[in-house]
């Protein structure tokens, strides 16, 4: 008799979870914010499997987007803001990709992909908004036209219409809805039920999820039908949004999950330092990933020591009094 | 020399523009500083929030990133990025948005994209993030910026989030009704923007940095006949800012 | 010292939260849905102080609309849904009022309203949908052209256009946004801080509240800001959204609160009686409405048994085992 | 006469329908009924859910209305209307709804809004809810009617919710790409749509119910060539469904 039968046909673990839903090529969507909740556990298998030409959809991504890129398995990418806040003002091998022309790239804005999620989400092409108007994110496109022909990628990066309801000059930019093949998201708890909650801020995760055609979610517990369905009005997912479930506790190491762990100020600033050039990194990479096998791995290589110290306070939330610098 | 940092300048002379009902959005490192300094000195009722959907968080300690965990701490909404740039247009909020930006030109438009060309760019930054938004959105934005010819230019290499755009009401003809630049706040003084051209102006200069230091390094003519001196921060101002709103020194 | 010194400016009683922010010709978006949690203390004042010429915006709506029509109180309605479930197929008022040709009204779909209540609160000035293509929604407006005129009505019922990220053809529905005057709603937890907890389903609560002009929120209780800043994921409002702060318990009667109160199957049934004809509804309204000073002294009236009767399982949420016949 | 009622039978033949995995949008009254039954009986994994925001409820007792409170107890997801219909249209679901109407058209198109003039109706209904959504959006509609002349007819009094349109391709063509009318369930017996024409036609007359009977109570001609009779309830449906589904008698 299997520990969760409800749920049983969607457990499974990361590389199981890449295997089965992420291809050469795919569009993936990152769930989380800069230094919180990246869905590292999956970023690092997806590298380890040398999955390749991936397009990424993104707001605001730092750690995740960084290691992707940084390993060569990014093609192209639909983005916001590549940046890990004071510990990388602009990722470091984000930017070099970019200054060497290694990855296609088309800049919107935070809101402006965001509200391109719940477009896909709703189920509608496309969402009006009045950010942008006169910016030259709305001027220039950044990938060539062949790319635009694809079934995922939208035909314009935006259309600049007249408000049909009034008469006056009043004009509205109308954003393309996005649907990823794939969205992986980082969550504190599911239940086993498949129901999916996260605690904290939800960023774009959950128009993320229902966006895309198959959702990856890791977390760190997984919670009683009992716990999870007492509380309806805090959960974020139905199970059947959800393709897979995997448990990886500290699976978001390095960035943050609220209540569990904070980000681990320590390891960022030793990956600031390894990203910088490309033979630091080729380092860190074949020693932070590469080297190993999973990750239970990787969480006994950082140590108990690095784990107890980012571990979150369960009232407040985040580590008190954590050194930062 | 007073005993006092560029920074700490800074977030205190751009938290004076913050007044009670202000809703205030904060990105990372000054903004981070001036935005909670402005609360705990000059305006206990305004509310900061961030683009990642925190909105009035305790701020006990000071986050290192709009996402970090110190956002979503006590909070009296912990939302998304939908609900957060909702309230950065709402029309019933007066909002101030604090922003950084690699380049500025005379009408207060920013680039935080690149420098270069656009596809293959000399360097690439971070890229708009919500600056973009609520340079459109929001009731005003403050900008930090470093004071550097190369910063203050004639032509942006990008135009990420729009200011005045072409000065005049040309922002209000490109279909954003309100909003604008309302100042920036830089490590040498303050500018802000005539009420009919929107062209840049100085508008102070710190204790000890010159006006003609200040027109050497901008990169475009600047109208300095209003220049006063500024006041230099009192003890008690620095004791706030030191001791309550970032004890840890991560910022100063 | 006032007792909750942070929202002093806003706390107030049904009466004055009726005379500072509602007008005769106010546009009104009522919260809850049909039998569930609607503003039913501040309708009732709505009547006591006569207001007339109420343009109603709302979804599926039930008794507060019924006895704000009943009462003579509204001119026009833009409306999805006029009925109480199985306590009323069609709300008795509304129907009446219709078929006499007492109000105008233009008839939208649930989802639909709940865009448009989305838009406003977006700030867009319209949301496409798929919803209503072909039917007769979108061919036939309510309304006459010279109230298409007024500001805050829409100049046009529906716009069908095509996607133009597509270029094969994809035609689309574009719903105009609501911006209604006053927004109306009902919540079970009102913080110290002025910060709005619902529990249960929002419905479109939160949409209507953000895209009004003001917002009158009537609470069950006020619970300490250490209690509704402890768990921020929980709550549907921050303070600067609402205008008006008002206490009162049973404040959706006969309408149910989830975690507080059932609906009150027994006077929904005796309404429905006394709904149906003229002389018995005029009745209905001396005795229930005209009759009291207050929803206190409307709660005397109703009695310690029948509030008691329909009083929630605090756990499940709703009265168990209540005769609901 | 065999013992039971015309809404157990509904009921029953209407939650035959459900399929494990289907996700299930109930309204009221027998709509409520045959939704908890197919879980109970026929699809224990399919998904009950209401258009006001309430996913998977435990459904201990059954709810007098969408909003009623039961709908939110023991959900997998307490949320509002705009996350319940972006369940109802979205590409990775297959969505079953259940709906009722005054009028009812041979190509399943509804009527819930007016009977005569629109602007001034010799009777008023409700009117569309959600049932104008769903019948857009959904995976496929079954419709609870009454059989009777006057709301089986030629041409509907008002277009509330559509079906197959005008027959034929004619529902794509609008712009719906999914969805349409699956069956009318009625207290006579079943109808359902030609694959290539989408007229309705007659599948199943009730024990006891004659062919003759449905064609006399139908305002059009409808094809009866396939019809069969029915299965009655066994006693085991009629027992989970007096016993468990509605025990207290509200809607049987």
């Amino acid at each position: 008799m299997a520990l969760y039968p409800e749920i049983e046909d969607k457990l499974m673990n990361p590389g199981e979870a890449v295997r089965r839903f992420i291809r050469n090529g795919s569009q993936i969507a990152i769930g989380g914010f800069t230094i919180t909740r990246n869905p590292m556990a999956i970023a690092y298998e997806i590298v380890r499997q040398g999955i390749r030409d991936i397009h990424l959809v993104c707001h605001s991504h730092g750690q995740a987007l960084d290691v992707l890129i940084g390993a060569g398995c990014v093609a192209r990418c639909e983005i916001a803001y590549g940046g890990n806040g004071r510990y990388a003002p602009t990722c470091f091998r984000f930017k070099s990709a970019v200054q060497r022309g290694k990855i296609l790239f088309e800049d919107y804005s935070n809101y402006q992909m965001s509200l391109r999620f719940l477009a896909g989400a709703l189920g509608i092409p496309f969402i009006p908004t009045k950010s942008g108007l006169g910016s030259d994110l709305i001027k220039l496109e950044g990938f060539p036209p062949e790319i635009r022909r694809e079934k995922k990628i939208a035909s314009k990066k935006y259309v600049v219409t007249q408000n049909p309801f009034n008469e006056d000059d009043d004009k509205i930019v109308l954003l393309p809805a996005l649907n990823p093949d794939v969205a992986l998201i980082h969550a504190q708890y599911v239940g086993e039920d498949g129901t999916v909650r996260i605690k904290g801020l939800t960023f774009a995760d959950i128009e993320q999820a229902k966006s895309a055609d198959a959702v990856i979610v890791t977390c760190e517990e997984i919670v009683p039908r009992s716990f999870i369905r007492l509380d309806p009005d805090q959960n974020s997912l139905p199970h059947f949004f959800v393709d897979a479930i995997v448990r990886v506790p500290y699976g978001a190491h390095p960035t943050a999950t609220y209540a569990f762990y904070d980000s681990d100020a320590k390891h960022l600033n030793f990956y600031k330092k390894m990203a910088k050039d490309d033979e630091t990194w080729k380092a860190y990479l074949d020693e932070w990933v590469y080297g190993v096998q999973s990750h239970e791995q990787y969480l006994e290589k950082l140590g108990a020591t690095a784990l107890l110290a980012i571990k979150a306070n369960t009232v407040v939330g985040y580590a008190v009094g954590l050194d930062r610098k | 020399m007073a005993d006092y940092t560029d920074n700490e300048m800074m977030a205190l002379t751009a938290g004076r523009f913050i007044k009670n009902g202000d809703i205030v959005f904060a990105g990372t490192g000054v903004s981070m500083l001036a935005a909670t300094a402005a609360k705990r000195i000059y305006a206990p009722k305004a509310v900061i929030f961030f683009e990642t959907g925190g909105v009035d968080p305790s701020l006990d300690e000071i986050p290192m990133a709009v996402a970090d965990l110190r956002t979503m701490s006590g909070t009296c909404l912990n939302s998304g990025l939908i609900e957060a740039f909702s309230i950065v247009g709402h029309k019933r909020l007066h909002t101030i948005a604090f922003l950084g930006a690699a380049q500025i030109d005379r009408y207060g438009n920013l680039n935080t994209t690149v420098i270069g060309d656009y596809h293959r760019p000399k360097t690439r930054f971070s890229g708009s993030g919500g600056a973009c938004d609520v340079a459109s959105l929001a009731s005003g934005v403050i900008t930090f910026m470093q004071h550097q010819k190369k910063r203050f230019v004639e032509k942006l290499d990008y135009l990420t989030s729009v200011g005045w755009y072409d000065g005049g009401d040309s922002r209000q003809k490109l279909g954003l009704p309100r909003g604008g630049a309302l100042a920036v706040v830089t490590n040498l003084g303050v500018m802000k923007f005539d009420k009919t051209t929107r062209a840049m102006y100085l508008a102070e200069h710190y204790p000890g940095v010159t006006v003609e230091r200040i027109e050497e390094n901008t990169g475009f003519a600047i109208d300095t006949s209003q220049a006063k001196e500024s006041a230099p921060p009192t003890a008690e101002e620095l004791r706030i800012l030191r001791e309550e709103v970032d004890p840890q020194k991560l910022m100063l």
